[in-house]
């Protein structure tokens, strides 16, 4: 600790040359002696409030110093030990989330999804959860550089200006090269930039492009538009190959919605039904009712057909080349009943699948009912066919200036050897990564961006839905945010803040009407995160003119074996490859860590005689080890992208192979799936970090699950094994009973999608270390929380199970009994304790956990070079969650149920002098849930939600038949599936 | 100085007549050294013990320590709530059997060794004549009321009884 | 920004408060009531002549204003700003701190203005000659070091090993076993009792009284001149953390007061560098709980409505601070094994009926701590 | 009265009572022969290699085992209920014979006895370097502290574990060393006579000045007795808690009422496979075959195969009640994943030597046999590993929920340790070889003159 401080102090000198007062850094002023002077929470000395620096010399019996650094000057609004919580945005060109920050003493520590967005509604995600890491992340640029050497942001600027005002003379072509921008300041800011120079044009590259729906829209209504999709109103979901629980466009809000028709309360029963057609098992398709594994060159026939079963039934024109790959009929008729009442969404990025897919919608006439044209999404605005005209014009010597914002074309690019030369032709070119990535090594200059959480920033990631990202603490290195350079080389002498607040002042203050001064809109909007208008109804007329091309040139009948890449839950398009909890977050559907894999049907595997692990060459390109994938289709294989990064830093390098390698780059659009795939089997087999290595039941009715008619018809269908333990439940001992409050969990398996945000958030929450590949295949993963994924089968196409698990909190917990040091008590509210201090790690309690959910510190993974992802350096250590204890090597570990949150609320009520309010108390998971699937409260408050989830018919116990008594119930899954299946 | 009369034998199963022997005339054998216990001796010189006794109290000692700590530490001192378990809880009864055995041994142990005064390094009230190997002891006070001829009597018996040798004043 | 304007109004209450305390400190001077004395009350932020402090120099006031209004504004200022005397605004407005009120009679303000007309520096040099330096006010009449029982440990020793060369070897003592077995046997046990102590004493540092960056005195602060606890440790109501008083808290009293009675004006200064250089003060940490334990003042101070001194000792009375108690689990554990909870705190309202009930019959006077969970290991280590 | 017909003879060679001492004495007085130098070195390499083990395993921490999550104990565990096992015969042994007044012990429970000890130390050092935090060792025990004071968790089998084994230890080796003592003053007195200062010095020291008195010899008989009548429930209840590590723990495949028994038996099964190892290595080595006779091994014999037969019904009996209790997790565990599966060489081996191999016993032949009954004996020693390496390593690896199954297999930091305390064991008892007298001679003299043929023949030629 002590000498994290340091290391700031120094870092004090450099930031000095920070001018912008707002940010001083440099101590204090006279007049802020006096009070009158301006406070920042982001003085960044003054962070380093009561940092209790331990120069401790334990090992000798001197009474170790420690020093208590209090604040120089005490800004108003921090009282060291207590959190503050700022309202942000979180965006990085994929993902939208509206976020709070939690900062302890000036550091932010956690992420908590923002109850007051419209949109996500304090929902997160995995990659949000964990975007707190980045911030502190080692592989950050520290400098703005040139050429690799360090340079200072004045010089830079003057270069860079001169060089633009020669070049915007000459007329010659200046790119800006930035990710999707849905912060409209920053587009003003592009526009002015434009003003300024007038050759400068913007590029949207989005490396998961959506481009083929905005082309469709475009197509369909004329204007170039991401509608918003409402699954909250869908009751039938057909889903072709969009994976939209885990990745697709809006993930958080469309889990909101999804999860909210999929919850099930006693008073009329009814839920959505989910059909899924794709090639590979995604989180989607694992939840789906129906999953029917197509190729990805079959959707589009497919689609035609079901286009004209409906056209058949609304008398509208056939359309030629539909063949029934799968018999779709019964699906029609369903489609039909539920006319307007139904969504069908397509993630292939063919521009034809979904021009189609829209004339479905269009006949059921969803538009406007499930589909939301009049306000769409603003998350992705990519153009792949500019994209492809630049990377030409590059080639060509015509770009003589770019800025890369956000993205990374070098590494996620299809064909990036040649935009790696076009880029070498361009004169200027300018990187704003602000961590080390493929593109910022090979650009001219690179002026590294602020973390997301030192920069200010807007967002409108919905047409009318406005939310504001401010800094939550001062820039850790010498970086400047992106705004500030633009601004700087149009020569504006402002700061993007003031910047900023104009541009709301003149473009979203006048949208509202309930608060009559800027400053109190402005704090408002501030405080909330969120604003949010209402945009007037435009009129949408449907084109259906190109429906027969589109038709004819419809990719079908692929040959050979097809390849489909996917993008995975943790690393997505490879931004967080470097992001250690992530890298080490197992794939909901795999339960593969550190690692890509070649996902290969089982017959596939049976027929090539592959094994698990067996290395693979995939057209001669790299080698792969080969996981058989359930419910892969035959002759398909998939990849994940994200992985095989060369200059992402610790954590990332050399994980995996780059799949973005394959994309067929040929059409219009990016295609992520290529046909007639090489696949030889190379010597060798690798290792894969499986959390996981038992796929089945084994028969045990560990997830309970029921279909929708049975259990409208009996409630506790499914659960009949519950009834039987609570009738045969005896015991030697009086029942434990509790006089204050007893907390209880309890986790609705049929909300839960295994999306795997928890996993994280317990993760930041609780200073669970990351322990790297080599000890996960020793299956030594440190996860407080899991989520057990079961296959009904491990051939074919099984249905999937997800259960998360954690310490199960037992009233008769079998660990406790065997601990000889009583090092894991129980106390008085029904918590099964751990006092880390007290263990001596016999192990016995591990052993005895029936749930096995009691970790072990085999070595010691803080202060270890061998284990350095989060706990040994200094800065990523500023992640750690002070009121959690760092264990040391050889204890057992375990869920705490968050008990400092708990403690928290208590002594709060406490504070406030009145009684604990229901839901007030929110552990990690529960709060980063998007699903709300996760309920936890007060067993002996009889009002409270938990009681009357444990007074549900679906309530059970994990092997309750082994009478612990948990404190942990799960509500038996539902799936709305009939007797006979409806889809052949 | 107290003097001694001492039988030295090779045949244990010759000591035990002549022991009765001698008490009818009145002496009484002080002790025999033998490399083994010969029970026929013991009998003759009609010694007793009542070392089971003690080993009993220690016994009773151990079970009502144990017992009264274990109650005492799980549920006067700090009493934690333990898989549900009351504070008083059955599984007690395995530490105290072992413990009541524990201090028996102990108890016993010391007990014996008091009262035989032995210890490391205690020299041996009576050595030499290899009593522990193959030679077995007789021996017998000469009281200061023992005239010589008595004295002379008692190693006749000894050696008429077999006897491989006779001292005096020792 | 809002923040900004709290900010400025937080300081000013500060600065009221402080001058308010002064008022408070020097109330034994009421019963004399000599203008003198209560002008003692003023010198904290007026001046005669010797220039502007917080508030104007008085001298020459009683020409500048009449005394009608002076004595309004003495007796209370604020109710003249807010009653907007355009005279009182305009002196807020450039002095921003307010001028707190005072209980003067009409005589007492016209006795004071008198002295001030009549003002002879020299007089306030006699005031300050009175104060009389103390060179070691630093020093605690009382240790709380444990006892250091390694003297002990080696006599011990000695004893042990003459007697047992004695019994083996020289044999001075004769047929005197028993004196050696219990000499022995005595020896033996002293020396593990010692041993343990030291054992149990590892880690903690009962006695602890380090040397501090700045010779700062609670017995002056807390002390003489009455400062309330949390006025510089203002976290511990709402904190796990007391907190250190940052330098703007000090600076409060100490913009003014730039001189102490012991230490002069050195001591004090170092607060003006520290805050001029923009470097944090490094004090040295006195009570030090490991890192396993959760420990939270406000649980304590606020919830559990405790006293610092309970703690922390009698800190009005120490010059350097001192850590009093070994802040040991079983010194911890006793106390929530007797100290009674707050059981009408409404957040207990609808909990632990029984106790309620056991109460309302009068079957015991309070709940303890440890009976809602005050034992749990989960209260302090997670 | 003790029959000779039946027993056979136990001493041969007709000795007389100076003889025997003769005997018994020389190893002691004598320089040991070439083979144990060999013998002592080999070990002590073997011990040293576990101390290395032990460094790493302290140093870097128990992450260097090939432990993880769901199978928290590994050969750690085996390995120590493996030695305790062995270390039940020596008393056992001695004990019961005791008490069942039979003559053939006195030969043998000396030995039994020593390696008892040694096979104790051996086991205590594996839950000792198991733990995660060996530094806070002490935690264990339940001294006044200043937390509260924070007692001990009195339920738990692993505290049981710690008060049984160290009243084991204390017992069966104040039994062995309480036996030696005549035997030390025979050696004093012969150092007497030699001359030998030193050796007097030493063993005068050790003898605790025993002089041959009857008084003395009564109440060393009733000490003995009451050592014996306390022990023999120890022995008992040592490792039936020993087996309540796994019997009160919830894990299919342990969580049965049949263990106490069953490991006691085993316990005492895998004993006298060692003690027979151990008597016919001193009997070739020693040329002691007057003393370990052809009967006293074929006494041992007969009692092997009854015993291996009751381990043969046990192991019947758990794979019975897996089937019939209907559980579904006991019954995967049995016949999933001991009888088939990943294990089943492991369950194969255990069932082999132990209920199959000691069946030979049945013929005199056999057990007559020097080679094959050692042969033998060390298949029942390899047999009983094996029955605990099944016990703890299946139930481990697939437990209830088969998310969290996982496969183990041991790193060569555990073998080495393992290894280590094997040298340990052998450092201990050629040790014991050379420095102590390796038959109760008293008590071989005590028995002469009623269990041999010939009379005792009291004049030395």
């Amino acid at each position: 600790m002590k000498k994290y401080w340091r290391s700031l102090n120094e870092l004090q000198g450099d930031l000095k040359v920070d001018s912008d007062p707002e940010f001083s850094i440099t101590g204090i002023n006279e007049d802020e002696v006096k009070g009158t002077g301006k406070t920042n929470r982001r003085d960044f000395l003054k962070m380093l409030g009561f940092g209790v620096g331990y120069a401790t010399l334990a090992a000798s019996c001197e009474t170790p110093v420690h020093k208590a650094i209090p604040f120089l000057i005490k800004p108003d609004e921090i009282t060291p030990g207590i959190a503050n919580h700022y309202a942000s945005t979180f965006f990085d060109g994929n993902d939208y989330c509206s976020v709070v920050v939690k900062t302890r003493e000036g550091r932010p520590i956690k992420l908590e999804g923002n109850k007051l967005s419209g949109l996500t509604q304090g929902g997160t995600t995995a990659r949000v959860q964990a975007s707190v890491l980045n911030l502190y992340d080692s592989a950050r640029y520290e400098n703005p550089t040139k050429r690799a050497t360090d340079i200072k942001w004045e010089d830079a600027d003057k270069e860079i200006i001169a060089e633009l005002q020669s070049i915007a003379e000459k007329g010659e072509k200046i790119v800006i090269f930035s990710s999707t921008v849905i912060s409209p300041s920053t587009k003003k800011l592009f526009a002015d930039f434009i003003e300024k120079y007038p050759s400068a044009q913007v590029v949207y590259y989005d490396a998961v492009s959506a481009s083929a729906i905005l082309d469709a829209n475009q197509k369909s209504f004329g204007k170039r538009i991401l509608a918003d999709y409402r699954f909250d109103k869908a009751e039938l979901i057909v889903s072709f190959n969009a994976d939209f629980l885990g990745n697709w466009i809006s993930p958080i809000e469309f889990t909101k919605q999804y999860s909210s028709k999929r919850k099930l309360e006693k008073t009329n029963p009814g839920m959505s039904k989910h059909v899924q057609f794709e090639s590979t098992m995604t989180l989607t398709g694992s939840n789906a009712d129906y999953r029917i594994p197509v190729k990805p060159s079959d959707e589009g026939a497919l689609l035609i057909e079901l286009y004209n079963k409906l056209a058949a039934k609304s008398g509208k024109t056939i359309l030629s080349g539909g063949n029934a790959i799968v018999n779709v009929d019964s699906l029609a008729d369903e489609l039909w009943a539920k006319k307007g009442k139904s969504l069908v969404v397509c993630g292939t990025n063919d521009v034809n699948n979904q021009y189609i897919v829209n004339a479905i919608n269009q006949l059921l006439d969803n538009y406007g009912k499930t589909i939301d044209v009049n306000s769409p999404l603003l998350l992705k605005q990519g153009n792949d066919e500019e994209v492809k005209a630049i990377v030409g014009e590059m080639n060509a010597g015509k770009v003589s200036a770019i800025f890369f914002y956000n993205v990374n074309p070098a590494y996620d690019y299809p064909e990036m050897d040649e935009f790696v030369t076009g880029l070498n032709k361009v004169g200027l070119s300018v990187s704003f990564a602000s961590a080390k990535d493929e593109t910022s090594k090979l650009t001219k200059y690179s002026l590294p961006d602020n973390n997301y959480l030192e920069s200010w920033n807007d967002a409108e990631p919905k047409v009318g839905l406005y939310s504001l990202g401010q800094p939550t603490i001062q820039e850790l290195f010498n970086t400047r945010q992106v705004q500030d350079s633009f601004l700087k080389f149009i020569g504006a002498e402002t700061s993007y803040y003031t910047y900023l607040q104009k541009f709301w002042e003149t473009e979203i203050y006048t949208k509202q009407s309930g608060l009559i001064d800027f400053t109190s809109f402005w704090n408002n909007s501030l405080h909330n995160g969120v604003f949010e208008t209402a945009n007037e109804a435009a009129t949408f007329e449907f084109n259906s003119d190109g429906l027969a091309d589109a038709a004819k040139n419809v990719i079908s009948a692929g040959s050979g074996i097809e390849l489909q890449i996917y993008e995975n839950i943790g690393i997505g398009n490879g931004t967080y490859a470097n992001n250690p909890w992530l890298q080490e977050l197992p794939d909901p559907v795999s339960k593969v860590c550190w690692d890509n894999y070649l996902a290969v049907s089982y017959n596939y595997a049976k027929e090539k005689g592959l094994e698990l692990g067996d290395l693979v060459s995939v057209n001669g390109k790299f080698e792969l080890p080969v996981l058989i994938q359930p419910g892969q289709a035959d002759e398909t294989v998939a990849i994940a992208m994200g992985y095989g990064r060369t200059n992402a830093g610790l954590a990332g390098d050399n994980v995996g192979q780059n799949a973005f390698a394959l994309i067929n780059n040929s059409g219009n659009n990016k295609g992520y799936f290529i046909s007639d795939v090489k696949i030889e089997k190379v010597a060798g087999n690798q290792k894969l970090a499986l959390t996981q290595e038992y796929h089945t039941m084994q028969g045990r009715n560990i997830v309970r699950e029921t279909s929708l008619d049975e259990y409208v018809k009996n409630p506790s269908s499914g659960n009949e094994a519950h009834l039987h333990a609570e009738e045969h439940s005896t015991t030697l001992y009086p029942k434990p009973e509790f006089k204050g409050h007893h907390w209880g969990m309890a986790i609705d398996l049929n909300a839960c999608t295994g999306c795997s945000a928890c996993v994280i958030a317990c993760q930041a929450e609780n200073n669970v270390p990351v322990i790297g590949k080599e000890e996960v295949i020793n299956r030594r993963i440190m996860h407080w929380m899991r989520i057990d994924r079961y296959y009904s089968d491990m051939a074919g196409n099984p249905e999937v199970f997800n259960m998360p698990v954690m310490c199960q909190h037992c009233d008769n917990a079998p660990c406790e009994n065997v601990c000889p040091v009583a090092a894991t008590p129980h106390s008085d509210e029904g918590l099964n304790q751990m006092a880390y201090n007290r263990c001596i790690g016999t192990r016995y309690c591990m052993n005895n956990c029936p749930y096995r959910v009691r970790r072990f510190n085999w070595f010691q993974f803080t202060n270890n070079e061998k284990y350095s992802f989060t706990d040994n350096l200094d800065l990523s250590k500023m992640v750690l969650n002070p009121d959690v204890l760092v264990r040391t090597r050889g204890v057992v570990e375990k869920c705490t149920l968050c008990v400092q949150r708990i403690q928290e609320g208590k002594l709060k009520a406490k504070k406030e002098n009145r009684a604990l309010k229901d839901g007030e108390i929110q552990p990690a998971c529960l709060q980063s849930c998007a699903a709300d699937a996760i309920i936890f409260g007060d067993l002996n408050d009889k009002e409270s939600n938990i009681t009357k989830a444990y007074d549900n018919e679906r309530n059970y116990h994990l092997l309750e038949e082994l009478h612990t008594l948990p404190s942990v119930g799960y509500l038996t899954k539902v799936k709305n599936k009939d007797k006979d299946d409806f889809i052949a | 100085m107290q003097k001694n009369i001492i039988g030295i034998y090779k045949d244990e199963t010759l000591i035990a007549p002549v022991i009765n022997q001698l008490r009818e005339q009145g002496v009484e054998v002080k002790d025999v050294y033998t490399p083994f216990p010969v029970n026929d001796i013991i009998e003759a010189m009609k010694l007793k013990t009542n070392f089971p006794y003690f080993a009993f109290a220690f016994g009773v000692i151990g079970f009502s320590l144990t017992f009264l700590f274990l109650y005492w530490t799980s549920a006067i001192s700090y009493p934690l709530v333990l898989g549900g378990k009351p504070y008083l809880s059955l599984s007690f009864v395995v530490i105290i059997f072992v413990m009541v055995i524990n201090v028996t041994v102990t108890g016993s142990l010391i007990a014996f060794f008091v009262r035989e005064k032995k210890g490391p390094g205690t020299k041996p009230k009576f050595d030499s004549e290899d009593v522990n190997d193959d030679k077995f002891v007789v021996f017998i006070d000469k009281t200061a009321k023992m005239t010589d001829d008595d004295s002379a009597k008692i190693s006749d018996i000894l050696r008429s009884s077999g006897a491989v040798d006779v001292k005096e004043n020792v | 920004m809002q923040t900004k304007l709290v900010y400025a109004q937080r300081i000013n209450k500060l600065i009221a408060l402080f001058l308010l305390l002064l008022i408070y400190n020097v109330s034994d001077v009421f019963s004399q009531k000599t203008p003198e004395d209560n002008f003692k009350t003023c010198a904290a932020c007026h001046s005669i002549g010797e220039g502007r402090k917080i508030g104007p120099d008085l001298k020459g006031v009683t020409e500048r204003r009449d005394e009608v209004w002076l004595i309004k504004f003495i007796q209370s200022s604020q109710t003249m700003v807010k009653a907007g005397d355009a005279e009182a605004v305009k002196i807020f407005d450039e002095y921003k701190i307010p001028m707190p009120d005072n209980a003067f009679s009409e005589e007492e303000v016209k006795a004071l203005l008198n002295y001030i007309e009549t003002f002879d520096p020299n007089a306030v040099v006699k005031v300050k000659k009175t104060v009389k330096a103390d060179p070691n006010f630093l020093e605690n009449e009382k240790s709380n070091l444990p006892k250091n029982t390694k003297g002990l440990f080696y006599l011990s020793i000695i004893i042990l090993v003459l007697s047992i060369f004695d019994l083996t070897v020289t044999k001075f003592l004769k047929k005197a076993v028993l004196v050696h077995v219990t000499l022995i046997v005595s020896a033996l046990f002293v020396m593990s009792m010692v041993t343990y102590q030291e054992a149990v004493n590892l880690g903690r540092y009962p006695g602890y009284e380090p040397d501090q960056p700045i010779a700062f005195s609670h017995k002056v602060h807390s002390g003489e001149n009455q400062i309330d606890c949390e006025y510089c440790h203002s976290g511990a109501m709402d904190s796990k953390r007391s907190g250190i008083p940052s330098a703007n808290v000090c600076l409060n009293c100490h913009n003014v007061i730039k001189e102490g009675a012991n230490t002069g004006t050195a001591e004090i200064a170092k607060i003006h560098k520290a805050v001029e250089e923009g470097k944090a003060i490094e004090w040295v940490k006195v009570h030090n709980l490991p890192d396993h334990v959760y420990y939270n003042h406000a649980q304590h101070v606020n919830a559990g409505q405790m006293e610092c001194e309970e703690c922390h000792g009698d800190v009005e009375n120490m010059g350097r601070l001192q850590q009093v108690n070994d802040l040991s689990m079983g010194w911890c554990l006793d106390c929530h094994r007797q100290k009674y909870i707050d059981i009408d705190n409404k957040y207990f309202g609808n909990q632990y009926k029984q106790y309620h009930d056991e109460i309302a019959k009068g079957m015991r006077k309070g709940v303890t701590v440890s009976e809602i969970g005050g034992e749990n290991c989960g209260k302090c280590h997670y | 009265m003790y029959d000779v017909k039946v027993r056979g003879s136990l001493i041969e060679g007709n000795k007389s009572y100076h003889q025997i001492s003769e005997d018994i004495s020389k190893p002691v007085e004598n320089k040991p022969p070439k083979w144990w130098y060999i013998a002592m070195s080999i070990s002590t390499i073997m011990l040293l290699g576990g101390i290395w083990a032990v460094y790493i395993t302290i140093s870097e921490g128990i992450g260097t085992w090939g432990l993880n999550n769901s199978v928290a104990w590994g050969w750690g565990i085996i390995n120590f209920v493996w030695w305790i096992g062995i270390g039940h015969a020596g008393t056992a042994f001695s004990i019961f014979l005791l008490i069942l007044r039979q003559k053939w012990r006195t030969s043998i429970n000396r030995a039994a006895e020593a390696m008892t000890i040694f096979a104790v130390l051996a086991a205590g050092l594996f839950p000792m370097i198991h733990m995660g935090r060996i530094w806070f060792a002490f935690y264990i025990f339940p001294y006044p502290n200043t937390r509260g004071p924070l007692w001990l968790n009195f339920n738990s089998p692993l505290f049981w574990d710690v008060v049984a084994i160290s009243t084991y230890l204390m017992v069966s080796a104040t039994f062995w060393y309480v036996g030696m003592i005549p035997d030390f003053a025979t050696i004093r007195d012969r150092a007497k006579k030699t001359g030998s200062k030193i050796r007097e010095g030493i063993y005068g020291m050790m003898s605790f000045g025993w002089d041959g008195s009857t008084r003395t010899w009564l109440r060393y008989e009733t000490l003995a007795a009451i050592l014996g009548g306390l022990a023999a429930p120890l022995v008992i209840s040592v490792h039936s808690i020993v087996s309540m590590d796994f019997a009160t723990s919830v894990m299919p495949g342990w969580h049965t009422t049949i263990f106490p028994p069953y490991f006691v038996i085993g316990a005492i099964f895998s004993g006298f496979g060692m003690v027979l190892t151990l008597m016919i290595i001193i009997r070739k080595m020693y040329k002691f075959q007057e003393y370990v006779t052809k009967d006293h091994i074929n006494a041992i014999g007969r009692i092997l195969t009854f015993i291996s037969l009751i381990m043969g019904t046990a192991y019947m009996t758990e794979i019975f009640i897996a089937w019939y209790s209907g559980s579904e997790y006991e019954f995967y565990t049995f016949f999933m994943n001991r009888i088939t599966g990943d294990y089943y060489w492991a369950f194969y081996i255990m069932i082999t030597c132990n209920a199959i191999i000691p069946q030979l016993f049945w013929f005199e032949k056999v057990r007559t046999n020097i080679t094959l009954v050692f042969i033998i004996s060390i298949f029942i020693n390899i047999g009983m590993w094996f029955e605990r390496y099944v016990i703890v390593v299946t139930s481990l690896t697939k437990d209830y929920l088969p998310s969290a199954w996982a496969d183990y297999s041991p790193s060569y930091i555990e073998i080495m340790f393992y290894l280590g305390t094997i040298g340990l064991f052998l450092v201990g008892v050629l040790g014991f070889f050379k420095f102590i007298p390796m038959f109760a001679a008293s008590e071989i003299k005590g028995i002469l003159r009623s269990t041999s043929e010939k009379p005792v023949r009291l004049e030395d030629n």
